[in-house]
């Protein structure tokens, strides 16, 4: 038995470790350096009906620890990744993740009906951080109905189960998750980037030409570590769990903390061999830590009985 | 596949104020074979430094398996790369990128190498390519000031070079287009690496040349990702067309993407 | 004329460095290290009505580029600051600024009434991240209308002007400024930490005894800044900005982006003479950035004529 | 007023498994006169080791300016110290904290000193010192297992020791208290610095001799300042007395905290 696998609504994993969407493209450029069929699944850059360009220039800035970004979600909108990415990828026996992003709910309801038609798309992953334009710009993901409502149309048309990707910048991120939860979410993912920003002494001006960017990176796992602590106790749903992780440890302490399968983001940055390194690593960490499967580490750091097996 | 590997310093130098050269091998230089390429560091394994940094090739010696590159300590990670030392390793990704064409200038012909600042690295291995392949080369180097004036005599040695400081102390005086019109320099390819403005005024001036420009951006994944080092294409209609600096360049033709 | 000098309500600060709360005690320890009266202020520990032991140990976790803490208000409570902290400063020519936490709205009153009343205590730093007891533990300072009544009570028990201290586990960081501001607050202080978690891979539980602690340094300057950046734009009252500031430069970017002094915290541990260096290297990089008076950085990245003098 | 510095190491090495003793120099070694003191290092000047990692002074060579500490490689911090070179600097708080009581034991009487694992290097210093001033000194050193021990031949240089191992792979097997009972010791004071449970066993124990215990706890700031590593007093109805062990301890004498 393969001691790394996990099941989650529509992933069949082979181990817990998916790259993170906005952080890997569409796999072209990382099949280059590995063979992508040894992840557990593959979480794609964020898809909008229409085509989109982003942001303009810089639009990465390091932080301690961290880096801020504002892509500004750029991507070969709904039919590229269509009739480009997505049969490219069919190449590797890996689910995909396929991130949906939006201005409005018709754009999601739109990219979401026709991505979870395609063939090797086994789930969405609802990206709620996004503004809402009929809202005044206030992201889907900090009103719990607001955040609801969305979920429930996007249900209503998917083929695949849909996870929802939960934005830190909220007080209370259970309020967020039970609604979730409650409008039929399949599972959660957590968390997206903390909005933060840094200012160039000398031209005065924020570093990132969009001002405001997305804070990802070590700096931010303590705060990942804790939301999955609260919500994976609160709900019912699994939760993909992300934000800073690094290495093997990492996953494990997400995977204690309440996640059920992890992504790995800003680290392919800095190592681009960081996913299969720490699917290498794992096994070893496992036996040191006297644990025969990984799904026993699920919620391990507050479940009653997490006594070794 | 591509590969990322450990390089040993075997030297590491200042060579003007605040210029450092580096020299280090490993086997992963085999594969550094076209000018203009980068290498994207790691500079140490703490969490702070997150990014690597694109630096560019400068100098390789393929025998002997070392490269050289040389860097202005900016910030924190350079210059916590300057104080690396002797027997110290550099966690090294690529080649990466696509470099200048030498075969956009046949033998006999002239290029002209323009460099601005620390610009001027890449276009040294660049020269030593192209006056090996049979081209005369000419080198136009610009600087703030004397202090920061590096590798004249190298690039002396494979060709006329002219140094220009923007404040006179060294060389003539004013910028690189100031002394391609004096001294009525001409040549059947230009490539230039440098500051964007330099870029844009070389590209105004040049546009209609056989030219080649080398790209900076802010770089995330520096594979082609993260979509970080975009920039526009020239031309297009639909403003959703792009260019990735890291990938698709950082040599581009004049006249492909927006500067 | 001191180019370093800074005016705050209640606050006439000889440059804009202070300790941040909770990270200088009450300054007695500090004193070993170096004369207290280079300081531009000082924020005391938080004070109670009565003494507190705080949390059992650990108290504190490493995280990357920053750390966790739950030392739970450990103090000598109101009466004890008045008769042995406070006067022992007194000695010094530095404005305090006294941090004051509680449970519910008396214990504050309480508090604040008595401490403003002393000689040397020159503002009140009003601590809503705490947990309010009557709303079921929810912190005062992540409901608007509870921490502008919280406001309003204190500001009218006070003899000294009242910078409300604002929690960063909030979705709107403006709202709760505005409303602040509206009940009466002086000056606001910010940021908090953010609430984290470390997990112990071997023993399966937290590292912090409390499981949750507040994450700082410079692994948070990224929101602190954009908070900030946020805030000043969007109220009268001048802040007192905090979260990861290590040195001068850290100093000039949390101005530019709008605070009018700052608050050196977590830096005091990783090195007792932070305060110091900070004060010493600020001229030089005013004279390098070409800024005549550390005032005219105030705002500098939104403000219209930020263009040197 | 306190002072830290930049200490130059001069040699370090991995004297057992995963225990690496390094020597340093500098003139800040003046002070560091008190045996059970403790040095706040900060490992290097990345943002990801914010806090500085206390380490106990081992042995300190005053003529020389030369300080020894013993550490095992544990997390990130201790493990980024050990690839520290002869040459590199490490910056330096201290000593802090209060030591262990040398004038609580007279000329001709007899000090155990009773360490465990990582416990055992501030007992050197202590032992050179008591027994300058003319005490008898026994060692018992416990450790987990023979690839574990290490500074046995130091210890017998200056008086008995006796090594115990908790799995019996060298020495006698068991515990500190084991071999104390069983090789009958008597002492007028006993020194301890080791694992909470082996304070707590020995305070249990010897709680009516003269005992003075060495703590360890989680630290921020270690001078005092931000409350991280209190303890509770022995016997505090009230519930809010408490000591700090950065600053109150790490020595304690038997008793006086609740462990
Ligand atoms: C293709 C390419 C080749 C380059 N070749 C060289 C070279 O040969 N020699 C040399 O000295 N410099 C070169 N640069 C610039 C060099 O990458 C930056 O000076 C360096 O990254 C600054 O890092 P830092 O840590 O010192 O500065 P910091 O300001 O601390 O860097 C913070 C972040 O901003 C990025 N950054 C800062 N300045 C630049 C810049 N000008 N371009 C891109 N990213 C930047 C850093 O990579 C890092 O991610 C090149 C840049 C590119 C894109
Ligand atoms: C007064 C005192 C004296 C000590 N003397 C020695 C000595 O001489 N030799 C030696 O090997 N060790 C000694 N220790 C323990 C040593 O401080 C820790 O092993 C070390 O801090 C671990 O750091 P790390 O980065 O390797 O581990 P990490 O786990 O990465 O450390 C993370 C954080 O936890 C803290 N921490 C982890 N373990 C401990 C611990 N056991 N005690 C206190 N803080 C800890 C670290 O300081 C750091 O802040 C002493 C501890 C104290 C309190
Ligand atoms: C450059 C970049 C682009 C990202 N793009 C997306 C995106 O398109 N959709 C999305 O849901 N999250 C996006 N994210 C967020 C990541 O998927 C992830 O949630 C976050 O970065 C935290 O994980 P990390 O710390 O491992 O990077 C992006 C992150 C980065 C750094
Ligand atoms: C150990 C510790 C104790 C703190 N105690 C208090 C406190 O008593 N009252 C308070 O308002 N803030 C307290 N804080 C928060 C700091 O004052 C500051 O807002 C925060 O740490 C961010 O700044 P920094 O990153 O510079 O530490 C504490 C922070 C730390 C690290
Ligand atoms: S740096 Fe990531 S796409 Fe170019
Ligand atoms: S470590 Fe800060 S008070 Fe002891």
């Amino acid at each position: 038995m393969n001691r790394l696998q996990v099941e989650l609504p529509g992933l069949s994993m082979r181990n817990p470790i998916m790259p993170a969407s906005g952080c890997f493209g569409f796999g072209k450029e990382y099949a280059k350096y590995y063979d992508l069929g040894i992840l557990g699944a593959i979480a794609i850059k964020a898809t909008t009906d229409q085509p989109r360009f982003g942001n303009p220039t810089p639009r990465v800035a390091e932080t301690s620890a961290g880096m801020l970004n504002a892509i500004g979600l750029q991507n070969p909108g709904l039919e590229g990744v269509l009739t480009n990415e997505l049969p490219w990828l069919h190449q590797y026996d890996v689910p995909i993740v396929a991130n949906v992003a939006g201005t409005e709910i018709a754009d999601y309801i739109e990219t979401t009906a026709k991505l979870s038609k395609a063939e090797n798309v086994h789930a969405i992953e609802l990206n709620i951080s996004c503004p809402n334009v009929k809202q005044g710009g206030i992201a889907f993901g900090t009103i719990p109905h607001v955040a609801a409502e969305l979920t429930k149309e996007v249900k209503n048309v998917s083929d695949v189960p849909v996870y929802v990707k939960l934005s830190p910048n909220v007080a209370d991120i259970v309020e967020i998750a039970r609604a979730v939860e409650k409008a039929g979410a399949d599972g959660l993912s957590m968390i997206n980037t903390l909005l933060g920003m840094r200012i160039d002494l000398k031209r005065r001006k924020p570093i990132l030409s969009n001002g405001y960017g997305g804070l990802s990176g070590p700096a931010i796992k303590p705060v990942a570590i804790r939301m999955i602590h609260q919500v994976s106790q609160a709900v019912d749903i699994p939760i993909i769990g992300m934000g800073g992780i690094y290495t093997a440890e990492d996953v494990v302490e997400f995977m204690l903390a309440g996640a059920s399968a992890i992504a790995v983001g800003t680290a392919n940055f800095t190592d681009p061999f960081v996913c299969p390194t720490i699917i290498e690593e794992l096994p070893a960490l496992l036996d040191e830590l006297e644990v025969d499967h990984v799904q026993d580490l699920i919620g391990g750091s507050w479940k009653q009985c997490n006594v070794h097996s | 596949m591509i590969k990322k590997d450990l390089l040993k310093i075997t030297t590491q130098k200042e060579i003007a104020t605040n210029i450092m050269e580096v020299t280090c091998s490993g086997s992963l230089v085999k594969q550094m074979t076209e000018p203009g390429q980068f290498l994207h560091l790691r500079v140490d394994t703490s969490d702070d430094l997150l990014l690597r940094r694109p630096i560019s090739i400068c100098d390789v010696d393929l025998e002997n398996e070392s490269v050289t590159m040389l860097y202005r300590v900016e910030g924190k990670g350079t210059s916590r790369l300057s104080y690396k030392r002797e027997g110290d390793t550099i966690d090294v990704l690529g080649p990466l990128g696509n470099g200048f064409p030498l075969e956009a200038t046949d033998k006999g012909e002239t290029a002209l190498l323009v460099g601005g600042g620390i610009g001027v690295p890449p276009l040294y291995y660049l020269s030593k390519q192209l006056k090996e392949r049979g081209v005369n080369v000419i080198h136009v180097l610009g600087f703030q000031s004397k202090e920061n004036v590096f590798y004249e005599q190298e690039f002396s040695e494979l060709g006329d070079t002219y140094v220009v400081t923007a404040d006179g102390t060294y060389g003539s005086i004013g910028y690189v287009t100031d002394v391609i019109n004096e001294k009525n320099l001409s040549f059947d390819t230009m490539y230039s690496c440098g500051p964007t403005p330099m870029l844009a005024a070389l590209s105004t001036i040049y546009g209609d040349r056989r030219l080649f420009i080398s790209l900076e951006e802010r770089m995330g994944c520096g594979v082609g990702a993260c979509f970080a080092c975009v920039c526009h294409v020239v031309g297009d209609e639909s403003g959703t067309s792009y260019r990735k600096v890291c990938t698709d360049g950082p040599v581009f033709p004049v006249g492909e993407v927006v500067l």
